[in-house]
């Protein structure tokens, strides 16, 4: 018995944690929206609601869950109703319910939807129970349809958009995968960069590239006629030399 | 006798040393991607806007890369890449000599390029002696451009031009600029990786910074 | 007489014009508190009869003004140069004469201290260098233009003497308004750096070749240091202010000695460097410019 | 490039040295201190030590013609690397920053370390007036080799001018009978702006001197 009541207690206690947030929540979202509806930022307020609804299936978690069956076996007796203002009450609601009259008693204490609620419930889930398959897939299908093409339309005017606003800078597209790829192969392999041996990778076989003479250029003794930056005259001693230089080959 | 008087310790085992605590600047963390000419300005606008170095105006380089290769004695590995650049606009600067290793694109999670480099400034006959050391010029260009400074991250906006044989001015490769993000770092600060895509995506759409793999683009053609 | 009655118009339109401002600013005080509790229900219409109240005596004060003043008799203008643009500006922090003004008087004051100082103490010691002994008034004017050379003199008198060395090199720099300072590059033995005063030399630092030049900072390398010193005193050495066109020639030629400066061992020990001090020989004689070390001169 | 500093490194021998003879088997330590003790004598104070090393890169038989890579280090210029590459009769040099060492590394395919031929000078530096004096005993492999004195006189740049100069500091020091003999490198370049690649090249000819004389032995 004891240990019935604890956990009634605990659950309780639970449930009571998990109202007051959903209140502090539903009051921030009010006094943002009283306060702020000037600067406020849309989308993060419709973030507000995504707590609510947070705080309202952790709630509805804890009510289903085995913890609550105690609950569901106690009955909460309205022992007086009065017109008059009861001050204990209207503390404990922050001065919302100010006395347990006769209309507010059946909303408060309702363990059932509304009447009319209830019907129309079962209406829907009569209608639902009645459809066929066939139907219902083809329905289904419909509503993909028109949410996908409610999403071209919305990617479509995105890129518009974007296109525009790089047209409205002046531009065409401003970079080219293919100069892209050309420049970066030029200087990492030297394609198109070697006089005479136009795509050569970099391992390519044959007369080494004959650069040309630049700034600084050291000067060439006889010995160093082997090397590939000497003048394209003496193309036959590179050849002879190359003999002398196996590894150049 | 103070401490002054210590005996210096030897270069190989500084090194060793700073090879150990790794903080040798060894890999390259690398984007690419390119402007056309037309768009350059714009580029260089949102440049000035984001970058560090800017307060005397815009930094402009100058400089010719000569790439060599050294063959494997054993005909095994690839040859070995170095290239030398140096300044045209400032002929009293060290020559810069650069090993790149392989680049290593990963898999898709990688924001970018990585591949080992090793920077080196060099002054003295770096040519000749590369020459002498059995090395052979495989191209030479030259670059003309911007560069940027952002954090530890270089950018570099620069046309690329073929050396002429002639005296004829030099011919760019492409009616682009190429751009470059990168940043020399030790092993393992993959970290950088990523806020070198942070940065990336603040140019686009007007350029588009990638992994670009020129080994595989190479055989494509 | 007249002028005692000048001063008590002068006295009664410099009190009538107090008056018109101290109304002026209680209408602008009014003005500025705006509504008052005192003012009751209809504050409006009694804060605007006030403020007209207010304005009305203000107009009376301004026309006893005009009164006043047109009453003045027209004074002689002074002359007081620029600062009679004082009155037109009127916003203190813009025209930052009043400390100028300041210091300008102050400088003066110093410079009349200082030359009434410089006259005792110069009319005292008969400095053999001064040209003060001589007595002679033509030269003294003379002297005076060698302080004061045009920038274009100076500069053919350096370049003539740069001209006639191939391994020293001259070049003029001013830094310091019209004074030259001169850069001396001699071979790759040393730099030295000249400051001028017109014609005449002032100062002078020597460094080595890989130094940088500036003329304060004094070089790293002992010997330099001792070479700066050997320079000071040829400079006072060759100082004349008549001939100052030949001073710096003399100075000048001097200084070239010092081309071989490591190479040439000294005339007396016949040593390249003494055996205390372990420095070059670092004198060079004024007149036959053979070297010496400083402990072998005598 | 920074501009360097007159210097001539010269060799101490034992014959040379005859004035003070020197027993066979405590010659460096001793000749060290002898002369530590003249030179402080002079005035001049220690500042320090100073080391310069050398290793040789061989390269790769397959390669052709054998050329040889010096990689040298001065601790006057720590954050430098010194290269020279001797090929045939032509002397090339690099100087670079330390990464230099880890290139080195990377061309251990094509240029192979003579590990027992890595050489090094190290000892005291002092200071004395203008002149810098670094007495350093030579080793090869751990082995004693000799002893380079080396003396830096910094006011001069040129080389020619301050040679009697420098010659005669160093008889002054050594005694008036050691023989002082500028290097083929310097005398190369008496006439020109002295830089620290010339100290490095004469240090590269005295410790070549002494591994010849090693391989001979060895013979």
């Amino acid at each position: 018995m004891q240990r019935e009541e604890k956990q009634l207690e605990a659950t309780l206690h639970a449930i009571l944690n998990r109202v007051n947030d959903l209140k502090t929540a539903i009051q921030a979202l009010i006094s943002k929206l009283e306060n702020e509806y000037e600067t406020i930022n849309w989308p993060t307020f419709l973030d507000n609601y995504a707590i609510l609804s947070g705080h309202l299936t952790g709630l509805s978690k804890i009510l289903q869950s085995e913890v609550a069956p105690s609950l569901r076996s106690v009955v909460v007796l309205p022992l007086q109703l009065g017109c008059e203002r009861d001050e204990a009450l209207a503390r404990l609601t922050e001065g919302r319910v100010p006395a347990c009259t006769h209309d507010l008693v059946p909303d408060l204490l309702r363990t059932k939807p509304e009447p009319q609620a209830e019907q129309r419930l079962q209406q829907f889930n009569h209608k639902a129970s009645t459809l066929s398959h066939d139907t219902a897939q083809k329905q289904v299908a419909q509503f993909t349809k028109v949410i996908s093409h409610v999403w071209e339309i919305i990617s479509k005017g995105r890129e518009d958009w974007e296109g525009e606003s790089m047209r409205s800078a002046g531009m065409q597209p401003t970079h080219s995968i293919a100069d892209t790829h050309a420049l970066v192969t030029a200087v990492g392999t030297g394609k198109g960069l070697r006089p005479g041996m136009p795509s050569m990778g970099p391992s390519g076989v044959g007369a080494p590239g004959l650069g040309p003479s630049r700034g600084p250029a050291p000067q060439l003794g006889p010995a160093a006629a082997a090397m590939p930056k000497a003048p394209s005259a003496i193309k036959t001693n590179i050849k002879a030399a190359n003999q002398i230089h196996p590894y150049q080959r | 006798m103070s401490a002054a008087n210590l005996a210096p310790i030897t270069a190989t085992d500084s090194l060793s040393q700073a090879l150990k605590a790794n903080i040798i600047p060894n890999q390259e963390y690398l984007l690419q991607g390119s402007v056309l000419d037309s768009a350059v300005e714009v580029l260089l606008h949102r440049l000035r806007g984001l970058c560090d170095n800017v307060d005397a105006g815009t930094e402009t380089f100058d400089d010719q890369e000569v790439c060599f290769s050294l063959r494997d004695p054993n005909q095994q590995a690839a040859p070995l890449m170095l290239r030398v650049r140096k300044a045209l606009d400032a002929r009293d600067m060290p020559f810069q000599l650069r090993y790149i290793g392989q680049p290593d694109l990963g898999d898709k999670s990688r924001p970018t390029v990585v591949r080992s480099s090793l920077d080196i400034a060099c002054s003295g006959m770096l040519i000749e002696f590369l020459n002498e050391l059995g090395c052979r010029i495989e191209f030479e260009y030259s670059v003309k451009g911007y560069m940027f400074r952002k954090g530890r991250m270089k950018i570099t906006v620069s046309k690329v031009f073929k050396i002429s044989q002639s005296s004829m001015s030099p011919e760019p490769i492409s009616q682009s600029y190429l751009v470059e993000l990168s940043v020399l770092a030790p092993q393992g600060q993959d970290a950088i990786g990523e806020d070198m895509r942070a940065f990336a995506d603040q140019l686009r759409p007007l350029v588009q910074l990638d992994k670009i793999d020129y080994k595989r683009l190479g055989h494509m053609s | 007489m007249n002028q005692a009655i000048n001063v008590e118009q002068l006295n009664s339109a410099l009190s009538s014009l107090r008056t018109v401002r101290s109304n002026v600013s209680l209408v602008f005080e009014t003005l500025s508190n705006g509504l008052r509790a005192d003012h009751g229900e209809d504050g409006k219409d009694k804060f605007l009869m006030e403020l007209q109240e207010l304005l009305y005596i203000v107009s009376n004060n301004l026309r006893d003004l005009e009164q006043t003043v047109n009453a003045l008799p027209i004074p002689v203008p002074f002359n007081l140069g620029n600062t009679t643009y004082l009155s037109q500006e009127t916003t203190q922090d813009r025209q930052a004469l009043y400390t100028q003004l300041v210091n300008s008087y102050k400088w003066t004051d110093k410079i009349h201290e200082y030359s009434s100082f410089a006259q005792t103490l110069l009319s005292q010691n008969s400095l053999k260098r001064s040209y003060i002994n001589s007595g002679s008034t033509k030269r003294r004017g003379k002297l005076q233009s060698n302080h004061n050379v045009a920038p274009l003199q100076v500069d053919n008198v350096i370049n003539n003497i740069d001209r006639s060395y191939n391994d020293m090199k001259i070049t003029i720099s001013r830094p310091f308004a019209s004074n030259a300072v001169v850069s001396i590059n001699l071979s790759h033995v040393l730099k030295a750096v000249v400051a001028f005063k017109g014609l005449l030399m002032e100062w002078v630092m020597v460094k080595g070749y890989g130094e940088t030049l500036d003329l304060w900072t004094e070089s790293r390398h002992h010997v330099f240091r001792k070479v700066t010193e050997s320079a000071h005193a040829a400079m006072l050495h060759f100082y004349s202010p008549t001939l100052p066109e030949l001073a710096v020639r003399s100075f000048m030629t001097w200084l070239h000695s010092y081309v071989n400066l490591f190479s040439d061992p000294c005339k007396k020990c016949g040593c390249h460097l003494h055996h205390t001090s372990l420095l070059p020989p670092a004198w060079r004689d004024f007149r036959t410019l053979e070297p010496f070390h400083d402990e072998c001169k005598q | 490039m920074k501009r360097g500093k007159a210097t001539i490194i010269c060799e101490v021998k034992n014959g040379s040295y005859s004035q003070y003879p020197v027993p066979e088997n405590k010659t460096g330590t001793y000749v060290i201190e002898l002369l530590t003790k003249r030179i402080l004598a002079l005035g001049a104070s220690q500042q320090g030590q100073f080391l310069v090393d050398c290793e040789s890169y061989l390269s790769h038989p397959q390669m052709g013609t054998t050329k040889t890579v010096h990689i040298l280090h001065n601790s006057e210029q720590p954050a430098s690397v010194f290269s020279i590459l001797e090929s045939g009769t032509k002397n090339i040099h690099v100087i670079a920053d330390g990464l230099f060492d880890l290139l080195m590394m990377k061309l251990s395919q094509h240029y192979t370390s003579k590990k027992q031929t890595k050489i090094e000078s190290k000892g005291p530096r002092f200071e004395l007036g203008d002149f810098c004096v670094k007495l350093g005993s030579v080793t090869m492999n751990q082995n004693f080799k000799g002893i380079l004195v080396e003396v830096e006189y910094r006011p001069c740049v040129m080389a020619n001018a301050v040679w009697g100069l420098l010659r005669e500091f160093l008889q002054g020091l050594l005694g008036p009978t050691v023989p002082v003999q500028p290097t083929q490198h310097l005398m190369s370049r008496m006439n020109e702006i002295y830089t620290p690649i010339d100290t490095i090249y004469q240090y590269l000819e005295h410790f070549s001197a002494y591994r010849k004389v090693t391989g001979m032995r060895n013979n």
